[in-house]
């Protein structure tokens, strides 16, 4: 029984529910490529003149603490945001990929090994980690990226496995090793495309999840460090002022949700796309 | 949202600085209940004052009152040889009498007679002695502040005399830091570590209040009856309680569920709940200055010029109006403005056409510097920021670059190490100057002196001032060392700061600011008068 | 034309389904009519049909052979009886033992379903609880219609000895995958027989066991349904199984009945060319065969019914009234064809 | 070996041997911190001494806390040490870890389970319910509010709602753990057990309004994925074949939920406990330091923060062996409900 992490797609998906949720990941990942390059300087230059000056014409999200625009920063920090995610979810999808085909093809004390060595970095709580890099390399995106990354990979590993060795044994797999076609070639040729493309749909869910994680980090000050506008920063930076000027924390806290939500959705869809039973289950 | 331990470290205070966004919290490791009955007093919340500070009390050995959290407490539980009153002045107060020696090498105390501890037993000569040499034995916290503390010959029960190793004429300022304990009650208990363990969660003091334990994950102290120094409206309980956030303080603090607030309010917080007008900012005006560090010796930052260059450049005005509220005053020297001895230099002021000819005279283009600060301190985070635009007008890009306290400590421990440029609050431990200057600016004093500095002049003007008991004289030499430290801009003193202190009028009257416990001693409250 | 019936006299609350208080049947030995059965799959772009107008009866104790190739309707037919197909919409009338079952509320559907009808499933392996006690299961059958635990746990092992389960007491706490292919069709048979229904419907009961197992089964299924005067609809698409086993056999085909008869004179005499195509692919003991002649062509999905008779692109005797109107189901004597040419095909002189 | 012997023995064996394998995790987790801690620049004599201490009374406390030996010493008898139940004493509060550790981590624990029960609280009634009427306005608004609820950064929602909740309308305590009118012996350390034990109502309320918030911000994201994959599950069981002949017994509909879709459908959600166990207790000290609480997140990001090796080690072991212990308890759970996986871990079977 493997763990299928199934997200809540519709049932009768309809087109107009994809189309939103596409719209939402491509005006993320268009602000992130776009974002800082149409941004203004100014969103890092501080003008402690109009400080906390509430939604208005001139700043559609109001200033923050440093009166700097906070609808430019959350658009500049776009890209620090996701792609740090991105880079998070692809770095340890990677070394997920490469433990579990190992554990899978490779001999039986080999699996064992390896999966203690998953079991370790579940249970290593990833808070001491980032805390750890802060400390030793001082607080910083990199730092935070690298530490998340590190305790990324074992869910990931420990999942693909269970797919893995599942296929290994699943009919077809089992009458091409009647064949005589060595393990390695099996992975290759069947078991590993079978297992990417789960990979992918988690790979999508998973950035709603690490940009939850990375906002985390910048809250406890172990991520991204001044002036950088990553919204996880924004909002620590902000968090003495959810009652008198609750825009400097509600645009990035909203900007994070949505990217959450709609990197989440992409993947329950792209689920449903490869699986179509699951439409409706998931 | 971490609230750090901070260290109420005097040279270089800088975790003083306030606490905001990032706090860094420390589990409740502190006092355990083990076993002491808890204060079951029924509470009479009128006559009770509720302290809110953020970071955890690590101990109440009033040894480690190097440690903010301790220091509020064991403050309240002791009482020390001399102090400082409101207007900087040394007074006696388990000491009736007390003299330095002409050569500046021992001390002479009469101790205040009728003056009992806590468990009813006087206070002797023998406990004053107990006291300074266990404080020699470990060498921890508060012990940094007298090591040149040598042995105590004990008279009779109230006679005594302080023997120093070398002249110091800073020793007698540092007694005020130092806690008496009651010798036979801590022998009793000294254990295998001195005792350290045992006055973690016990008192053996003789200040206005004794340790009540804990109530919940609260510190609850209550009035000490036998206390020799009598004063009306003193609250019968002070419960101190441990609240990191700043937002958090101010909403219970309208609630009326905490009466002042002293670590964690920013700036920005405290100024508007005073304007709401039902909780009130006490503005307090402790010895405290942001200052910058230089790195004098390597970097770029070795060139006085490219070091005055950089002071021309901060926007001081923009600076202490929107980040510090207007809680101080731009800085003049070294030395913050409210400390005596000191010498009248130019106010910090802005010149970006000055400071773009120095970095031209030395010949330095598109300069790249690095500056250190505390994530944890708010304040800190925007002034670096601010620093950062602004350097940015004169050509020069600053780098910046967050650091923790003990990766901090460990980079000043050797010259090479030390950071091009570092931020800081500077906190004096009391209100002697040589307290900032003896031990920040003496070329060998490894550690302590921050910015690397070595003068062969200032040298010899510091140690005439330790070694002379003559207060007028040394007061003349510490200004001639000020003046030499700002015409080579060994620093660059950006403002001396107010503390925010919120607190609610209904309850206590206005706190007042304290020269030894920064920024207030709690057992200096009083309960407001029921009109 | 779903009757709306207001409370039947007839009705009798669940009471105990004890042996002996069996409900005096309403109408003579029909225990099961149904007239114009309609079910249709509704979907985004309208319906499809695949139930279309079935209509046929039943008397007690009588062994009726459903059969039609995958597709033809005949498991869904079944099904109605019970209404046990949740998301299809069902028209027509449906009367059990005297009671309409389309028009019963959902509460009552429990006087039906395992009690007047019990339904025995294909693949007995996904048609039990993976992690429920085999015998917990058989239980439930009863304890749902009130019978007290102690009381359903021996008629259940006394049901699963007398279908032949070796050790009965003790595969009572086993699971599924601890019962071979034989005994797991004997607990299926066992949880629709335990109610003691009138009439059992038997949903393809042998086609997943292999030859050997499944005569088992049906000399099992036979001996029981002797000792019960137990009526039997028997869903299969193996005439094999009809021919030793069927007293009488319906034939579906595209949602309808195209034939009804007993099943000596159907074997003797197929009327509908597709019943004789389906006899044509049968291996015969009786006489000699050179070659078994599949009937030509693919079954037909539900959604593409071709007008008029749905055999007709298969039929070798198709002619234009067969591709334009849907020939009615017409008597002749005990037999019943769909056919516009039955009389050229000798239906007649059927008896 | 009696019946009683045989039927527990696999068991225990299983058991024993994922608590060896713990211990093997636990040794390695405590060896990588240990390392990486060491890695930190910055200098714990130095942090011990205090900021203004001369070079020469930090080297005295060098040698007192036995830092001056090499790393590979000091590692050996800090685990030496471990094994006998100590985990070394801290720099900065110099108190034996285990007393500091004991004294934060139950307020955690506390926080954990109290957010675990409200988020499957959450979660399974409203995935039942989804399951059940799949597609409704209800399925849709428990669909939507969970993508939304698993998008909302936790110390987000912590912070509006201290603000909304309890500073704006005072519903409900602003922070802390216990209004300072009570006072109840400490016995675990967990206010609300505590104040339980000690039976003083009016406490025990105190207690459980002051964890209401936190929980709740905590558990929004859980009950989110708990929710998710929940009726994921339903749906599928729902779905599969052995459904219908449920119904054809005649069992009501809540019947088939509870006693048969429920317990197969939970496996996956029960694994998913176990795996964000670890994350719970991470985010919640983000929740911790919002609403002024005593937690392990917090004593082990200062831990670290002042180098306090022994102190991160001491915390990062409780916090493992709790991730550990939770998981063995998942597969324990994971082998009642489901006999297959029971049959297959017990006996040995190529796992």
């Amino acid at each position: 029984m493997n763990l299928t992490i199934a997200r809540g797609a519709f049932r009768t998906a309809p087109p107009l529910f994809d189309t939103a949720v596409y719209a939402i990941v491509a005006l993320m990942i268009a602000m992130a490529v776009v974002g800082p390059m149409l941004a203004p300087d100014s969103v890092y230059v501080s003008d402690i003149g109009n400080a906390l000056m509430p939604p208005s014409a001139a700043h559609w999200f109001g200033t923050d603490d440093q009166g700097r625009d906070v609808m430019w920063r959350v658009i500049a920090g776009s890209r620090a945001t996701l792609l740090s995610a991105m880079l998070i979810v692809t770095a340890y999808s990677l070394i997920g990929v490469l433990i579990a085909t190992l554990a899978t093809v490779g001999p039986r004390w080999l699996d064992e090994t390896l999966m203690r060595m998953t079991d370790i970095g579940l249970a290593l709580p990833g808070l001491v980690v980032a805390l750890g890099f802060a400390a030793a390399l001082g607080p910083s995106l990199q730092s935070a990226i690298v530490a998340k990354a590190i305790t990324g990979w074992p869910v990931t590993a420990r999942l693909l496995r269970g797919i893995m060795r599942q296929t290994m044994t699943a009919q077809f797999v089992v009458g091409a090793q009647a064949m005589g076609v060595s393990r390695w070639r099996l992975m290759t040729r069947h078991v590993l495309p079978n297992s990417l493309d789960i990979l992918v749909v988690k790979w999508a869910g998973d950035i709603g999840a690490a940009v939850l994680v990375l906002a985390g980090m910048s809250f406890i000050g172990v991520g991204a460090q001044p002036p950088s506008a990553e919204w996880g920063a924004m909002i620590a930076s902000a968090k003495g002022y959810v009652a008198n000027a609750w825009w400097v924390v509600a645009a990035p806290g909203a900007a994070i949700a949505l990217a959450a939500v709609g990197f989440g959705l992409l993947g329950d869809i792209l689920q449903v796309r490869r699986d179509p039973s699951l439409r409706g289950r998931s | 949202m971490r609230i750090r331990r901070q260290a109420v470290e005097g040279r270089w205070g800088q975790h003083w600085g306030q606490w905001g966004r990032q706090v860094a919290v420390l589990g409740a490791a502190a006092i355990a209940l083990s076993g002491q009955a808890t204060a079951q007093t029924k509470f009479d919340r009128s006559k009770t004052v509720i302290f809110a500070n953020g970071g955890v009390v690590a101990t109440l050995d009033p040894m480690r009152t190097d440690y903010a959290q301790t220091s509020f407490i064991a403050s309240t539980l002791y009482d020390t040889l001399v102090t400082y009153d409101k207007g900087g002045k040394l007074v006696g107060q388990l000491a009736e009498t007390f003299e330095l020696a002409s050569d500046a090498k021992s001390i002479n105390v009469l101790l205040r007679p009728g003056v009992v501890f806590h468990d009813g037993s006087p206070v002797t000569a023998q406990d004053v002695a107990y006291t300074l040499d266990r404080l020699k034995r470990l060498g921890l916290g508060i012990a940094s502040q007298i090591d040149g503390y040598d042995k105590t010959t004990v008279h009779d029960a109230r006679k005594l005399t302080i023997r120093l190793a070398r002249p110091d004429s800073l020793f007698l300022g540092a007694l005020s830091k130092v806690y008496i304990l009651e010798a036979k009650l801590v022998a009793a208990n000294v254990g295998t570590d001195d005792a350290q363990g045992w006055l973690q969660t016990h008192d053996a003091g003789s200040g206005p209040y004794t340790f009540a334990g804990r109530r919940n994950a609260d510190i609850v102290v209550s009035q000490f009856p036998g206390y020799w120094n009598k004063a009306d409206g003193r609250p019968e309980q002070i419960v101190f309680r441990r609240i990191d956030e700043g937002a958090t303080q101010r909403d219970e603090l309208r609630a009326g569920n905490v009466d002042l607030a002293v670590l964690g309010m920013g700036y920005r917080d405290a100024a508007l709940l005073d304007k709401e007008g039902r909780v009130k900012d006490a503005r307090l005006k402790p010895e405290l200055q942001t200052n910058i560090i230089f790195n004098t010796r390597t970097g770029p930052t070795a060139d006085p010029r490219v070091r005055r260059a950089i002071r021309l450049a901060y926007d001081y005005q923009g600076g202490l109006s929107a980040i510090r509220q207007g809680n101080g005053v731009i800085a003049s020297g070294p030395l913050p403005a409210t400390m005596s001895c000191r010498p009248d230099l130019p106010a910090a002021h802005r010149d970006l056409a000055e400071a773009r000819r120095l970095l031209a005279e030395a010949g330095v283009k598109n300069l790249q510097i690095t500056m250190r600060f505390q994530p944890t301190v708010e304040v800190q985070r925007l002034e670096a920021t601010l620093l950062q635009s602004n350097l940015a007008e004169i050509g020069v890009q600053l780098k910046l670059e967050p650091i923790s306290f003990a990766a901090y400590l460990a980079s000043v421990a050797r010259f090479d190490s030390i950071p091009q440029m570092m931020l800081l609050d500077d906190f004096a431990q009391f209100p002697d100057p040589g307290s900032i200057l003896l031990r920040g600016y003496r070329s060998d004093a490894v550690g302590t002196n921050r910015s690397g500095y070595a003068n062969p002049k200032v040298d010899a003007l510091l140690d005439a001032a330790k070694a002379s008991s003559n207060p007028t004289q040394r007061c003349d030499l510490y200004k001639q060392v000020q003046t030499i430290l700002d015409k080579d801009s060994v620093i660059m003193p950006l403002y001396t700061v107010g503390r925010p202190v919120t607190y609610r009028p209904q309850q206590i009257q206005t706190p007042e600011v304290s020269k030894v416990v920064f920024p207030l001693a709690p057992a200096d409250l009083r309960l407001a008068k029921k009109s | 034309m779903i009757q709306s019936r207001t409370e039947d006299p007839a009705l009798r609350p669940g009471a105990a389904a004890g042996a002996d208080d069996r409900p005096a049947s309403a109408e003579g030995d029909t225990l099961v009519e149904v007239e114009g059965l309609t079910v249709d799959l509704p979907h985004r772009q309208g319906a499809t049909r695949l139930v279309d107008g079935v209509s046929f009866r039943m008397k007690r104790a009588e062994k009726v052979a459903l059969v039609g190739e995958s597709g033809s309707g005949k498991s869904v037919t079944a099904r109605a009886l019970m209404r046990l197909n949740p998301k299809l919409t069902v028209a027509g009338r449906v009367v059990v033992d005297g009671i309409e079952v389309l028009g019963l509320p959902e509460r009552k559907l429990g006087t039906v379903r395992g009690r007047r009808i019990g339904m025995a499933f294909q693949d007995a392996f996904t048609s039990l609880d993976p992690i429920m006690p085999v015998g917990e299961q058989l239980m439930e059958a009863l304890v749902v219609h009130g019978v007290s635990r102690r009381e359903a746990r021996q008629r259940a092992v006394r049901l699963l000895a007398e279908l032949g389960v070796t050790n009965a007491e003790g595969r009572m706490k086993a699971y599924v995958h601890e019962f071979s292919g034989g005994m797991r069709q004997r607990a299926v048979l066992a949880m629709a027989l335990i109610g003691e229904p009138q009439l059992l419907i038997a949903d393809e009961p042998t086609t997943a066991l292999d030859v050997r197992i499944a005569q088992q089964v049906l000399d099992v299924l036979e001996d029981v349904a002797e000792r019960r005067e137990l009526a039997v609809l028997l869903i299969t698409h193996d005439m094999g199984v009809v021919a030793s086993f069927a007293e009488r056999v319906l034939v579906m085909y595209s949602g309808r009945i195209v034939e009804d008869a007993n099943v000596e004179s159907l074997f003797a005499r197929p009327l509908h060319p597709y019943t004789e195509g389906l006899l044509g692919a049968v291996p015969r003991v009786d006489r000699s065969v050179e070659r078994l002649v599949a009937v030509p062509g693919v079954p037909v999905p539900p959604g593409e019914r071709p007008a008029g008779c749905a055999f007709h692109p298969r039929c070798a005797a198709a002619t234009d009234v067969c591709r334009g109107v849907v020939p009615p189901l017409r008597t002749f004597g005990s037999r019943r064809v769909a056919c516009h040419h039955a009389e050229e095909r000798g239906a007649s002189d059927a008896v | 070996m009696n019946a009683l012997q045989s039927k527990w023995l696999p068991g225990g064996v299983f058991v024993a041997r994922r608590l060896a394998v713990t211990a093997l995790t636990l040794l390695g987790l405590v060896t990588l911190v240990f390392a990486m801690i060491k890695a930190i620049p910055g200098d714990e004599a130095q942090v011990a001494a205090g900021p203004e201490a001369s070079p020469a009374q930090v080297e005295l406390v060098r040698q007192r806390m036995g830092l001056d030996a090499p790393l590979v010493v000091q590692y050996g008898r800090f685990v030496g040490q471990v094994l006998h139940g100590d985990l070394g004493t801290s720099v900065s509060t110099l108190q034996p870890v285990l007393d500091d550790v004991l004294k934060v981590f139950p307020s955690t624990l506390e926080l954990v389970i109290v957010t675990l029960l409200l988020s499957l609280l959450l979660a399974v009634p409203a995935a039942v319910a989804a399951a059940t009427w799949r597609d409704s306005t209800f399925d849709r608004a428990c669909r939507v509010g969970a993508v939304a609820a698993g998008g909302m950064p936790t110390f987000w929602l912590a912070l509006l709602a201290q603000y909304v909740l309890a500073s704006r309308w005072g519903l409900l305590p602003i922070s802390g753990q216990q209004s300072l009118d009570f006072s109840v012996q400490v016995r675990t350390q967990m206010p609300v057990v505590d104040a339980l034990l000690a039976g003083d109502l009016a406490a025990f309320v105190d207690a459980l309004r002051h964890i209401v918030l936190p929980a709740f911000s905590l558990a929004a994201f859980f009950a989110a994925q708990f929710f998710r994959t929940l009726r994921a599950s339903l749906i599928a069981i729902l779905e599969s074949d052995f459904i219908v002949p449920v119904r054809a017994k005649g069992a009501s509909f809540a019947r088939i939920m509870l006693r048969h879709a429920l317990p197969n459908a939970i496996g996956p959600t029960v694994t998913l406990v176990g795996v964000l166990l670890g994350m719970m207790i991470g985010s919640s000290v983000l929740v911790e330091s919002v609403f002024g609480r005593q937690g392990v997140g917090a004593y082990l990001s200062n831990a670290v923060e002042q180098k306090d090796t022994y102190a991160v080690l001491g915390a990062v072991l409780f916090v493992g062996a709790v991730v550990c212990v939770s998981n063995v308890l998942v597969d324990l759970l994971l082998l009642a409900v489901d006999p297959r996986v029971r049959a297959a871990q017990l006996h040995g079977s190529k796992r």
